[in-house]
Parts: C-alpha cells; structure tokens; sequence
C-alpha cells in the first residue's frame, strides 16, 4: 500500500491487511487483533505511527495481517529488541506480544529484566497455555496433568505460577483480558499503551486445537471484569490477591497500575533534559573533548 | 630502530597499573612513542601481573620478550621474571635481604645485571605514608633513572590529585624522595633513551578500547547495550564512563542475547547503536545475526578475541574467531567481517563498520582482540574530517516519504539487493520486518519463486559488498605502498607474509629493524576479512619467493578462508596460540630464519603440521 | 524404473496425512516401495499442503513433480495443482459443480486428463457418518482404483480401531461405499501398477525421524531433552511417545541452551544422552559445544536443517547448515560433522556418532533436514547386530580406576590426544572438568607452555578421527562400488557428481532411470562431512570429463568445505535453496544436460554465478 | 592425586587440594568453601562420592580448590548441566554453586525452569550482590543508588527482589546462609544436600574489593539464625516474611522446607519401579519391538 496525506482521523479501515489471516476456526487470536486495532484507532494513532512487534508462534503469525510498522522476530525475544525499539525512539509507541511459550519459557529472562526496567513499552501475552505453533507442546504455564505432544505423562515440573511472579518483580501495570471480549480488552490496552512505563497484558486466549482445559466456554463461565466490580488498580494487595487466585473465578480488567514510578528511559540520567531522540540524534560527532584528558 | 623496554611485575591489584600509565605518560610527553602491554590472570587480585612498556623516539607498536629493566613489586617478580633480562639489564626490587639462588647469581654475572634494591618500607615509614605510597616512590625513582625532569612527574601526578591537595602534598614529597634515591651499591643509575622527538608530546596515550569508543560515539552510535566479557568490557566501560558526557543511552543488560536484540531494535528503529561481546557471548549472538539477516537490518557487533574454547583464558589474546564470525549463524546471508589492527583503525573503523551495515543493510562484525583492546598507543590525534555519514538507501525526506510503497522495503529486484528503508514513526507506507521469509511488503510467503527471489536478493548484496572493499594493505621493508604499484612490477619479493589484526603492527616493527632494514619483505595485511578479496594476493604470490602466513590462531584460519576463496595454499605458517601476542623479537626471529632459508632453498616449508610456533 | 505418483492435496489439517499413510501402508504390504513426502506452510490448520506417494516396485526414494493422480481435499487443489498432471493423468475431487477455467480445459484436453467428481457429502449423508469420514471414503476409492484388495484395506483400518467396535463398522462400510464408487462418466478406472515385489511386504514405512529416534535408543541413550523446533521435533515427539516403553528419561527443557546443557552434564556423568534441533536453536547450543570441546565431554547434537536465516521457511528443507556446524562456537577444537541421507542411515549413524563422540572426546554434530525428517521410506528391517557400543578410553573397572592419577584426565601427552576418561562417582581420584584453559588434572593453567600443549592435546584429535573416518560412497551408474577400485582404474567418468544428505538418494534414483542407465556417471557421497576426506575426490576428479556440486543451498557449502581442505574448485553445480527438496524429474534432466554438454564440450561450465538452479 | 582404597571415614584432608586459593583478602568464599568441605565431610561422603558444579565467577574460581569430581561450565549455566548430571546418576549427589549475577541475570531462566522442576540438586547461591570477576558491574541484585563499573549513576533497573522471586515458584527448600558463620552455613548445607528436591540455599558473600554496601560487618550485624529463633521451616508464610524482609534483619537458616512434594526424578512416570540410573544403562538396545507398528 502506498499512503496519502490522511486528512481523516484513523479508522480501522487503516489497519486492513491483504494477508489472510490464518489462525484455527474460533483462535483467539482473531479477537485480541481485533482488539488491538480498536484500540489503535481509538487513541488515534494511525498504522505509520506505531511500532508493533510480534515473538514467533501462533500469536506471532498476526504480525502481517494488520497494518503498521510491525516486526516479526526470534522465538521468545520480542521484550528486549521492543525495548530497544523504543529507546531509540521514545516518540513511538511500541507495543510487542508473545506467547506463553515465548515468554515463560525460551524467554523468560527478557520478560523478568523487562518489568524490573520497567521499559516504557506495552507488552501483550497471548496465553493459550500451550505451545501453539510448534503443534501443541505443553508450556510451563500448562495444568500439570495434562497429556500433550511431547509429554504424554502430562509435565513432571510445577505449573509456573505467573501472575505471582509477575508481581514479585515490583511491575508498574498488570492487567489481564479475555479473547472473547473485545470491548475489554480494548480497554485494557489503551490504558497499558498510555501507561508510563511497563504495561504487562495477560490475555487469556483460546486454543481450540490444542487447548481443551481452558477452552473459551471455560474461560467465559469463568472470567469477570474486576474493574467493574469496584477494584482500584492502585490496591497492590488486593491485585496480588485477585491476580494469583484464579480458581473459581478469574479476574480481568486492569489489575494493578502504579503511576509514579519512573519508567527506565526517565530514569536514565544521561537523557535527562534532552529533547530529541537517539534516532534524530545520528550524525558525525566531534570527540576531541573526550580524548583530552588522555595527551 | 633504538627501543628500550620496561617491565613492572607485581601480583593483580598491586598497583602495576598505576606505575605503568604515569611513567608511559611521562614519556610520551617529554617525546616518546610509548607502547605499553600488560599481561593479568583472569583473577582479581593476587596472581602474576606485569605492565610492559616500549619507549622508542621512532614510532613503535610492540613489545619485546627481553627487557632493559626489571621492576618487581613482590619476590614472585625475582623469581619468575630474571631471564627476561637483556644484557647490562637492571633489577629494581622492593624485598628486603632477598637472597637470589644459584642459577640466578650466575646469570646476574654472565648478563652483567646490576641489582638495586629500593628500601620502600623504610621510606614509607620515614615520610609516615600509607603502603599505597610506595608506587609513588618506585615511579619516582624509575623517572630518575630516565633521567626525565621530576617537575614534569610532579605537575603529572598533580593533574590526578588537583582537587586532594593534601594527597596532593604528601604524594610530592614521595617524588622527591624517591627520585633522590641512590642506590649504596650500584651508585647513579641511568638508562639510556634516544633523543625526544617532541612529535609525540601532542599525541594521545589510548588503548584500542577507549579509540573504539570514541570511534563508536564520532560514528553517531547513540545507545550502546552489553554484557561484561572480558576482553569487551572495556570498550563498555569507557562509554559508560562517558555518558554523562556523550547523553547516549547505556544499558548493562542481563545477558548477550539481551544487548543483540536491543542494538538491534534501537537500528531498526534509525538510530545507530553498538554492542560488543567475545567468545561464547558471541555464540549466543549468533542468533541475532540471523534475523538481523532476514529483516536486512545493519548491525555492528563488536567480537574482542580471547583464546577459546569456552571459558578458555579470559585475559588473554587471540585471533581464533575469523571462522566464527565469518561462518557463525543459522542461514545463508551477506555479511562482513572486518578487524581492527590499532588505535588507529580502532577508531576509523567504527564509521566505516556502520556505513557499510546501513549502505547494505546487514550485520557487520568487527573483530577486535585482548592485546589492542588493552595494548597502550602512542597515538596521533584523530583526523575528524575525513569520516561521513552514510546511511546508505535510508529515506528521509517527507515528499519521498509519501510516494513509497511497502513494496518498496524488501523489493526483490532491488539493484545489488538493496532496497529502501525508512524508519518506523516515518509518515508513510507501512512494512513487516518478516522474521520468516517473505515478499516485498514483509508478508510471510513460502512459495518456491518468492523464497529463491528473496534468497537471491539478500545474497546479491555481498557482489557489490566485495567490489567496494578496499584492497588489502601492502607495506614493502616497513613502508606503505600502493598494492596496485607492486603487483605486476617492481623486483621480486624476498618473503611475503599475510596477516591481519594486532599481528600487523609487530610485523611492521619488524620490517623497520635493523636486521630487515631494506630487505624485499612485503606484507599484506587484511582489514577486511570475509568477504574476502584475494585478487591482489594471488597476484602478490606469483613475484614472491616465500609466502608466509602470521596468525595467532591454531589452524591458520585466515589461510583457511583464503584458500576457500580462491585455492591458494600457503602452507608456511608462524602460528601462535598461547595467549600471548607476538613479541617483536620472536617474530622478528622467525622472519629472519624465513629469509634465510629463502636465499638457501626455494621449496616451501613445511606445513601446518611442523609449523614453528614461536614460543 | 517403472514408477507412479500420487498426491492429496488440501487444506492442512484436513486429514491429507492420515489418507496418505494409510495407502502408503496398504501398498507396501502388497508389495511396493513407496516414498512419501509432505509439503505444508508453517501454520496449524488451513494453507495449502500435499502429500505425496511416489510408487514403484523397485527401491524409489524420490518425489516427481508430476503425478499420475491428484485427489483434491478442496477446490484450492483445483486452483493450484492441475498443471502437474502428466499425460493421462487422473483427477480426483469432492468440490460439487467445479468448473474448470478455460486453460485448465485446454489442459484437460491436451493431457488427456479424466476428471472425477466424488460426491462425498451425498455419501456421509447416506451413511449417517460425521465429517470426519470422509477420508475413509475417499482412500477406499483410491483403493479401488489401484486395483488392490478390499479386504487388505479393511484389516488396515481395523488395526487403527480395534478397540473401538462401534466406530470401526462405521468405517467398514465406508470402505465398501468408497470402494464401489463408480463415476457415472468416466466408468471404472483403474491406475495400472506394475506387479509386486513381495519383498517389500515386511519393509517398515518409516520417517527419518522415527529411524533416528530408533537408532538413539538402540545406541543406548538413555536421556533426552529437546527444545520444540521444526523440523527437530518430531523426533522429540517420538522419543516421548515411545517413552514409557523405553523408560528413557525425557525432558522438554525451556530453552535449547538448557537442552544442551542438561545433556551435556548427562554426557559428563557417563550416560549417552541425546538433544536436537534447529538452525537458530543451534546458535543456541553453540556456546556449549565450545563448552564441551574443553572439557573434552563427549555429546552428540543433531542438526535439523530448514532454511534460514531467522524462522525462515520452518516447514520446508534445506542443506544450509553445514558450514554453520563446521565452523560456529567458540574457539579452535575438534569437531566432528555427519549428515543422515535417508532411513537406512538415519538409525545406522546414531551408534557410530556415539562411538566417534567417546573415542574422540569430542562433539559430533549429526545433520538431518525436513526432507528426511518427514518424508516416509520404505525401509527394510535394520540389522542390528552390525552394532558395537564403543567408549572408547573409559575405564570402569574398578582395579584400574584404582591406579588413575587425576593427571591422567586431561594428559596432554595422551596418545592422539585422547585420554583416560572415568565417571563421577568412581572410586578413584577425582578431578575437574574445567571450562578454563587447564593443566592435566584439571586446575586453571594460564601459562604459555600449558596452553600451547592442551590446544595441541585438543586438536590433535583431529588427525586420528580423520584418518579412522569412512571414504565417501562411491556410485556409478546407480550401483554402489568400491571406491578404491574406481579411483585410478576402469573408464573414464562422464560425470562425477557430489552431493551429501537427502540429495544423495534422489541422485541415485536418477542414475537408475531409464534415460541414464548404463552411463558412466559417478556420484559420490559424503557422510562425513567434517573433517573432510578428500582423497578419493581428487583422485577421482581426474579422471573425470566433468564435475559438478548438488546441493541444496545457495553458497554450495559442501564445495566451499572442499575448496578449503583441498584446493579443488568445482565450478559447476547444480543448487537449490527454495524450500523444496530435489525432485526426481528434475534433478534427471539438470543431469542429462550436463551429460550432453559434457558430450560436446570438455570446458566446465559457468560457475555459481550463473548455475542454473533447478526450479 | 591417586586414591588408595579408604578404609577410614573421609576427613577434611581428603577434600584439600594442592591448587593455591585465589580469592582476595577478606572474600567472603574462602567461608562457604570451608563451608562446603565440613558439610561434606560431615555428611560422611568421599571426594570421589560427589559432583559439585561451579559456574563462572569468583565463585566457580573454586572449581580448582577442592577435591571431588568437580565440572566448572559456563557463565550462567550451572543448573541445566547439575540437573542433567543429576539425572543421569541418582545415586551421586550433586551440588551446584553459582553467583548473583550468574543466576540473576545471564542465567535466571534456568533458575526459575530449575526450582519449579525441582530437580533433586543443590543451589548454592554466592551472593556477593555484583559481578566480582568482571570487576564489579552491578547484578541484578544490586542496590539501585550504588554506582558502579559500567552504572556510573547506579543502575536505572529496580533491584530484584529475589527472595519473592524465589518464592512465587513454588520451592521446596529455601535456606539463608552467611559468609562469615562457617557453622551455620554448614548445617544448611547438609540439611540442602540431603533435601530430596531443587534446594535453593542463598549465601550472603562478602566481597571486600567491590561490595562496599554490604559488608562483612554489615552483614555480620544485620544477620541470624532464624531458627535458633524458633522458625519453623514448615511454615509457608513466615518463611516468605522472613526472607524477603530484610531491612533491618536478615533472617539466615532453613527458611522453608516442604519435605512432601516429589522431586524431578520421582514424577518421571518412564521412571517408575527403574532401579538403575541412566549411567549404567548404556548399551545396545534392541529395538524390533518398537518398529512392529511400522510394517
Ligand atoms: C530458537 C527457537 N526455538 C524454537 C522455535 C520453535 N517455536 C516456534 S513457536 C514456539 C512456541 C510457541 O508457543 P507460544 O510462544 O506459546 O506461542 P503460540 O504458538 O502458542 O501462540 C516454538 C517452540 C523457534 N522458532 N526458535
Ligand atoms: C557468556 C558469558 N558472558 C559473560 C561472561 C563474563 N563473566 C564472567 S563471570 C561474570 C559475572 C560474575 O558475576 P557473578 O555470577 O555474580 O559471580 P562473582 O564473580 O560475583 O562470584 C561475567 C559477566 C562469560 N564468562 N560468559
Ligand atoms: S493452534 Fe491454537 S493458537 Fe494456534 S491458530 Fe490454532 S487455535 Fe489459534
Ligand atoms: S572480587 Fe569480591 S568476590 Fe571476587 S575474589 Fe575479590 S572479594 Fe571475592
Ligand atoms: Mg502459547
Ligand atoms: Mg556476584
């Protein structure tokens, strides 16, 4: 596509992509795109001005259905190479999303080092608990007694615990949605794109194919907007709670959001009053000034 | 060439440094070229270290096995270092009643050794000083026996202490003190340099870490992301040092993967940004390449050798990565490998390593190793003016903004493979960076026809990256020359070797001895690596009696990619693999025995497999 | 050669897998070799795949890209496939009302191709059968038209359902619907085969990954761990399937690098434990092949090639990894790189990687690729007495582990460089397996001396594995000989081709056709990749009127490997590197062009630049 | 050395090694190795009885200063390799040592994946709060106001709370130990090797030369035993409490064990009733059986 001077403010018409989408009958992933768009076009960004990257797997398959400028990288690396995006560019918003197998598993270690930089950069997790793409392997958010590829035995390991560890790395935004509500996760998302620091976005995602315990109609009986129900995400107690205990019911909405804490590039005392950014800052640099104290 | 050499030995964390950055100073200041080496066990504190300098009035960039002066902070120095000594070569130790055993007497009187002992106790304790002192006292003392001014030492040590001055007051007394010292025994002692050449006071004192450095930030490099490893932490530690200074964006991150994938996010987004690792750090970034391969997106990495394998000898140096960097990745794809040498192309590189990743949109990996990357220059200050900008097919300007199509981004038929690029947050036309293989627009695409066009396209660009190398660099006796001039002309060439990478410098102090002085010995040296261009080279080889690779790798591994590109065997090899770089002594006796058996006998030396390692 | 093929085509996961094995399965029984292969994109359900039966009672182990028939899932196949018929050949599908376009008429016409309409939804209706059925339907019909025995079919499917009584008399009279079909058009069509080879009947169907996963447990390893990756994960999957049979300890791990690692401390501790993957995943794992290199830690890698760079085409071949395997990972060492050619050595090569890894101390790097790891062979029962479990310097027996000195572990005067090894929790003297560079019995050992003598220890090795290694397989005209016997004598050599891999079998199916029988056409090919025999290929070279490279990759890393050990540039070569394997008609006639053109012209033909890549 | 065949019960001295100690002066390693030796000697086992794992740092520089069949690896990658060693052999104990950078940074997924295994090793955690080896960068655990090698403004992170961390993965054995009680260290690690499951044991390391913040004396006055105090490492919750506040005092000692929860190796079901370990199992297999399905 070639863009004209747009006059109009966007629409989701913007964000139409040629590419077919090629996701299982009822993934989904067909709701969280949908949402993602909407929110996009609700903040009024238009596809150029945004940055969307996408991890490898099912979810990462989305990254040539929508419009924008998206990348489409290694499995389990979006967090640090998003960072890195957006550091660069403080002007645009970069929003990147993986899979639970991306990010609990080959990628944990980005995603923990990312909620302690508390990088200014959305980060939406498309958790259909199990590895999608690579045909159904249990990842390590998968219920222990579950038989899938690979273990016919169900998983020997605990089921990782991720919203507890989520909140043991001090995050300043935790929310959680629900593929099968768009308007929710619409919500959630323009909150975490506006969010001044790192906004983590569990979206519980159904799987048809592989997933047959947390099907949709289980996470539908289950799910329920707390936000609705009078929960303050400033609470941090009470999100922990709400966040962790996922038994009987499961709580979605923005779960936690603190507002003061410094994200990392405020943080960094080298940029502190300066106005551009590393991108418009490239040119030839006179370094005599530094080299001085060395004659 | 007349050169002098001094060795300060010591445990880890004595404060060897410190003596050896003051009087390289000083040196360099009153007219000296100074090159200073140091050698430290991968530990922290403790272990035998030693700082080396090589004072000469002539340019010089190597260091010698054997030394003029001794300079031993514990008796460990006694004991491990007294062979080092040249005739006539002097001992300066701080081990009260230190009682040499047999073969050391013997070689004291066969080599003419005069021994002083520098009372540092009994000084310290006169001026009521605390034990770090002492390195004051030994530096004083050294600057005496230099015959340099002590004033140029005192305003030296006062630049350090400017805002202590009572450090300030107590430090100067230490320089006189030590400088007045007398040994009972030994009487005045001097060491002789050659005459000044004040060509050198102006020049910069720098290690080929802190030239990349600067190389990086003059480059336009805006954030730099690393993880520490030995030897790249330098380079990591110097910008961070500045930052507050250059206003980039530093980031220690949690691991090697980590600073790939922000350097590369930071360049896909249009600034310029820089990591640096070494060894198996470089392993774990290999994967990064590979994408940055498919999404086309330029990238410098920094690769600083050390011996391998794995954690193999953290502070040591090497040139065992060639065949890493240039095979390492998952995938077929352009890439280029270039080394550093100096200071100097430390420096100039940097530029030109980024605007051969932006003009070709790929990864390009600079191979720096342990010795330049803490080898002290004597360094002439930066020319500033000939480094530009390139930033290749990147599209800026608004009007061209709006007329691109996302076609634009990957268009297979783009010429040489290079296709426009704009940046994200660009008003325009929107693109995928496609992971997986894709079409023009970065939609993933399978089929046969699109993944050969895509394939052809990103392997295309290394034509026009080898056509635009420049040639191999060719020096004849010590002294540059064009290649094109001695290719086809000119006399026959006695001895002609290959190298690359820190070997360089030592081998152009070699053709500059006076044993070669002269001599048709011709040198190629490659900054570029791979691609490889072997056109001057095969070339060279006709019109050479003897051809002689130089490497600090086991297999010869530069011999390796030479032959794979273009057939040519050189089965004479000086290889070194110990961790040591090559001392100027040794390789300058290694070519020596070349030119000799050149002149006596025209068939090659044997191979690999006898292949002389010169220590 | 008489052959036929047969391709499903539809969406992915509509069931093309199960109708293909099961006819697969059915035909060999009765008598045929079938050679199966699978083409899908990377998704999980929808896009466009096949699944080809290529038939003959003869071995065959190639894919045609033209077909005697085609069964269409969806009107995609319609869309997509119908140019690949071949003359006479028959269209089978389930699309009501299709009309063809106006070419695909005139294509109908001018092949002759007879079109059915199989009316699968009146049938599921008539039967009261789900969706699902279909499948049944359709392969009874197919069934039918290849003349073969109703009741060989219905005892196949039987297997499949024994316990489910209910479900299986629902497919049973599917069976009997499908094969009474009758095209009202057409009338009864019958696809000729040639007649049986009994033989065959015994012969497993087999994927290269399952005969890899059975030559892994017949070697003896007790542990995996694995990382999901295509196309190394089938074989993970297998190897957990099989699991509880095997009582193997099985770990999906998090990551490849924790796969290596967990494998490598199993290696260490004296199990044989085994992990897999994939292009980028084996960047990952190259910082513990240097790892291992160092402590001298035998470990096996496999190495499932897809084309890269990045997630590239994860569901589609390639042979791009070789000079990744060869080369990647930090510092110098002796490795050893294989490759797997089909089923037959898929099984076989995993006891001898295992052998050579703990004779060698070293890693072994096993290459397999999608083609292999998917594509399905008619394989006759493994010979597993040929077997030997070799551990070469392990001492286990308590007397002599008695008599170890810790120095004896990494003894850098050790015969070959191969030392003693013994296990953690011997009753003998302990040492460390260090990751530092290190002296005999373990310890960090920085000094020159000891580092030049354990890089020698290390790389020596290389020289006795080399030496021990097989020659490559020489063929000529599509018969295995002795290679020896053809290197100086007998007939000049039309052709002499090279190839390694999955490539290997689809050449000797073309030396076997019909075209070529009798030629003096040699093909030789390498298993042992690396370290790099090159004898017998020089020698042969000479004799030969023309040489050319078959690979499937852009570079011809193989020919670069060659060119490096050995000098010889092989201009010519036939390379591939879009995703698809070398087809059999193909490949045939890239070679009959080259055997005219060496009739007529003794020059070698245009190099890489121009060498025509076959699709 | 050379063994000859032991009749007496392993003593100190088996386990000294010519190989000189390299630490700095005052380094809280010289501790946790005199540590380590007691424990071992105490737990009645032979140098050649055991496998200990070092990872790269000042730490694993203690690879070379012990005796035992030791493995020194790669910079963050001690467990996977323990584990693997582990599970090869049951009947070794193994025991693995890995700094705060090691396990926090480059290495933290293989913590995180290695406590909720719960393989049946030991974690040693030295615990010096920075990269010693590199010459003190910051780790993750730094605190965030200190300024150090590579951080001249400190580091822009939050520190990690690693204990929470720790806990939100489900552990079965947390202890706390301190450089400077070789006593008490000593009785935690006996504790942690005979532990059947992932032992996570934290040693709090001086480290003279580049941790100027938590001193020796700083930790000397802050730390205790908390079991000497009557906790109870049954108990979940305080445990939690007590590790992670440490403010003002460091709880040291057992801080959790949960002694019912199978490890690794017990939930392997392919496993169940094998009475040899993977080691002694190497040999030719026959493997026609498995092929039948395939004619
Ligand atoms: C380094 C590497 N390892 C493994 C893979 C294979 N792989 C692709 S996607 C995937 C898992 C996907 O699971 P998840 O992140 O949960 O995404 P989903 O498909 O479920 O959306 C894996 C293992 C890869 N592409 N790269
Ligand atoms: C892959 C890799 N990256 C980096 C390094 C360099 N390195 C060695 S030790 C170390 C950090 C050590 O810190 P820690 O784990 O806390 O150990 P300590 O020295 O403090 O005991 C680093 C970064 C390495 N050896 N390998
Ligand atoms: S496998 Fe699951 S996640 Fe992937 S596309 Fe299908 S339903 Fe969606
Ligand atoms: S740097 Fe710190 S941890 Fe390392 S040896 Fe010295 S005191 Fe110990
Ligand atoms: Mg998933
Ligand atoms: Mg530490």
């Amino acid at each position: 596509m070639n863009i004209a001077l747009q006059t109009q403010p966007p629409a989701l018409s913007d964000y139409y992509s040629e590419t077919k989408c090629i996701w299982c009958d009822g993934c989904g992933n067909y709701g969280i795109w949908t949402a993602v768009k909407y929110s996009l076009v609700e903040l009024n960004l238009y596809p150029w001005q945004v940055c969307l990257c996408y991890d490898v797997g099912c979810n990462g398959n989305g990254s040539d259905k929508i419009e924008g400028y998206r990348f489409h990288g290694l499995h389990g690396r979006v967090i640090p190479f998003a960072a890195g995006a957006k550091l660069a560019n403080m002007k645009v918003p970069v929003i990147a999303f993986g899979g639970d197998g991306a990010t609990f598993s080959e990628g944990i270690g980005h995603l923990i080092h990312g909620v302690r930089s508390n990088y200014p950069i959305t980060f939406v997790l498309h958790n259909n608990t199990n590895f999608g793409l690579t045909t159904g392997q249990a990842s390590s958010l998968t219920p222990q007694g579950q038989a899938m590829n690979t273990s016919p035995n169900g998983i020997p390991e605990h089921t990782l615990a991720s919203m507890d560890l989520v909140f043991s790395l001090n995050p300043t935004f935790v929310a959680r949605g629900f593929s099968g509500d768009i308007k929710l996760m619409t919500r959630i998302l323009k909150a975490a794109i506006q969010h001044r620091g790192f906004a983590f976005v569990e979206m519980l995602q159904a799987c048809p194919t592989y997933n047959h315990f947390a099907t949709h109609e289980y996470l539908l009986d289950r799910y329920f907007d707390a936000n609705a129900d009078g929960h303050d995400p400033g609470n941090l107690q009470q999100a922990r709670a709400l966040a962790t205990q996922v038994q009987d019911r499961i709580a979605c909405g923005i779960l936690y959001q603190r507002r003061d804490a410094p994200d990392f590039y405020s943080r960094l005392i080298p940029r502190q009053g300066v106005e551009t950014t590393c991108v418009e800052e490239v040119r030839r640099y006179d370094v005599s000034e530094y080299w001085k104290e060395l004659v | 060439m007349p050169r002098i050499s001094l060795k300060i030995v010591g445990a880890s964390g004595q404060g060897i440094n410190s003596i050896g950055a003051i009087i390289a100073k000083g040196l360099k200041r009153s007219g000296y070229c100074v090159f200073g080496y140091r050698e430290y066990p991968s530990l922290i504190k403790g272990g035998h270290a030693s700082y080396q300098l090589d004072v000469s009035n002539e340019r010089i960039c190597s260091t010698e096995t054997k030394v003029d002066v001794l300079v031993a902070l514990n008796h460990h120095g006694l004991e491990l270092n007294m062979e080092e000594l040249k005739q006539g070569g002097i001992v300066l130790h701080v081990t009260p009643g230190w009682q040499f055993p047999e073969h050391h007497r013997k070689l004291i009187a066969e080599r003419s050794l005069r021994i002083i002992y520098f009372p540092v106790d009994d000084m310290l304790n006169r001026l009521g000083a605390r034990a770090i002192l002492s390195n004051v006292l030994l530096t004083a003392f050294v600057w005496s026996m230099l015959d340099q001014d002590i004033d140029a030492l005192k305003s030296l040590v006062g630049e350090t202490f400017a805002k202590k001055k009572a450090l300030l007051e107590l430090n100067i007394r230490c320089i006189d003190e030590g400088y007045s010292f007398v040994d009972p025994e030994q009487g005045a002692i001097s060491v002789a340099l050659p005459p000044p050449d004040k060509g050198f006071a102006g020049h910069l004192l720098i290690t080929g870490s802190q030239a990349m450095g600067l190389g990086a930030v003059h480059a336009g490099v805006r954030l730099y992301a690393g993880y520490p490893m030995t030897p790249s932490s330098p380079l990591l530690s110097f910008i961070a040092e500045l930052e507050n200074k250059t206003h980039m964006v530093v980031k220690q991150a949690e691991d090697e993967i980590t600073a790939a994938q922000i350097v590369s996010g930071a360049m896909y987004m249009g600034t310029r940004a820089l990591t640096a690792t070494s060894g198996v750090g470089f392993d774990l970034m290999s994967e990064t390449l590979s994408l940055n391969a498919m999404i086309e997106n330029p990238t410098v990495f920094v690769l600083a050798q050390r011996p391998g394998p794995a954690t193999g000898l953290p502070t040591w140096t090497a040139q065992g990565s060639l065949l890493q960097a240039a095979n390492c990745s998952a995938g077929e794809f352009t890439r280029c490998v270039i080394s550093v040498s100096n200071s100097q192309d430390a420096f100039d590189l940097m530029p030109v390593a980024f605007n051969l990743a932006e003009q070709y949109q790929i990864s390009v990996i600079v191979l720096t190793d342990k010795q330049i990357a803490e080898a002290l220059y004597t360094q002439h200050p930066y020319d500033q003016e000939k480094t530009e900008i390139d930033r290749g097919r990147l599209v800026v300007d608004p009007e061209k903004l709006k007329l691109l199509k996302s076609s634009d981004r990957f268009n297979p038929h783009a010429q040489g493979g290079v296709s426009l690029r704009w940046l994200p947050g660009s008003r325009a036309a929107t693109y995928c960076a496609q992971g997986d293989e894709h079409n023009s627009i970065g939609a993933v695409d399978e089929s046969s026809l699109n993944t050969k066009l895509q394939i052809e396209k990103r392997l295309r660009k290394c034509h026009g990256l080898k056509a635009g190398l420049p040639a191999p660099h060719l020096s004849i006796g010590g002294r540059s020359v064009e290649t094109s001039d001695w290719i086809d002309t000119g006399d026959e060439i006695e001895l002609l070797a290959i190298g690359w990478g820190s070997t360089g410098d030592v081998f152009q102090d070699v053709m500059r001895s006076d044993e070669l002085r002269g001599r048709k010995i011709a040198y190629l040296h490659f900054t570029y690596l791979w691609p490889l261009r072997t056109q001057e080279l095969q070339r060279l080889a006709k019109r050479s009696k003897h051809i002689v690779l130089v490497e600090q790798n086991y297999q010869g591994q530069l011999g390796m990619l030479i032959r794979m590109e273009c057939g040519l065997d050189i089965p004479d090899k000086i290889l070194k693999y110990d961790g040591r770089p090559f001392f100027y002594d040794e390789l300058l006796s290694s070519v020596i025995e070349r030119c000799a058996s050149t002149s006596e006998n025209e068939k090659t030396s044997p191979g690999l497999e006898h292949a002389g390692s010169p220590s």
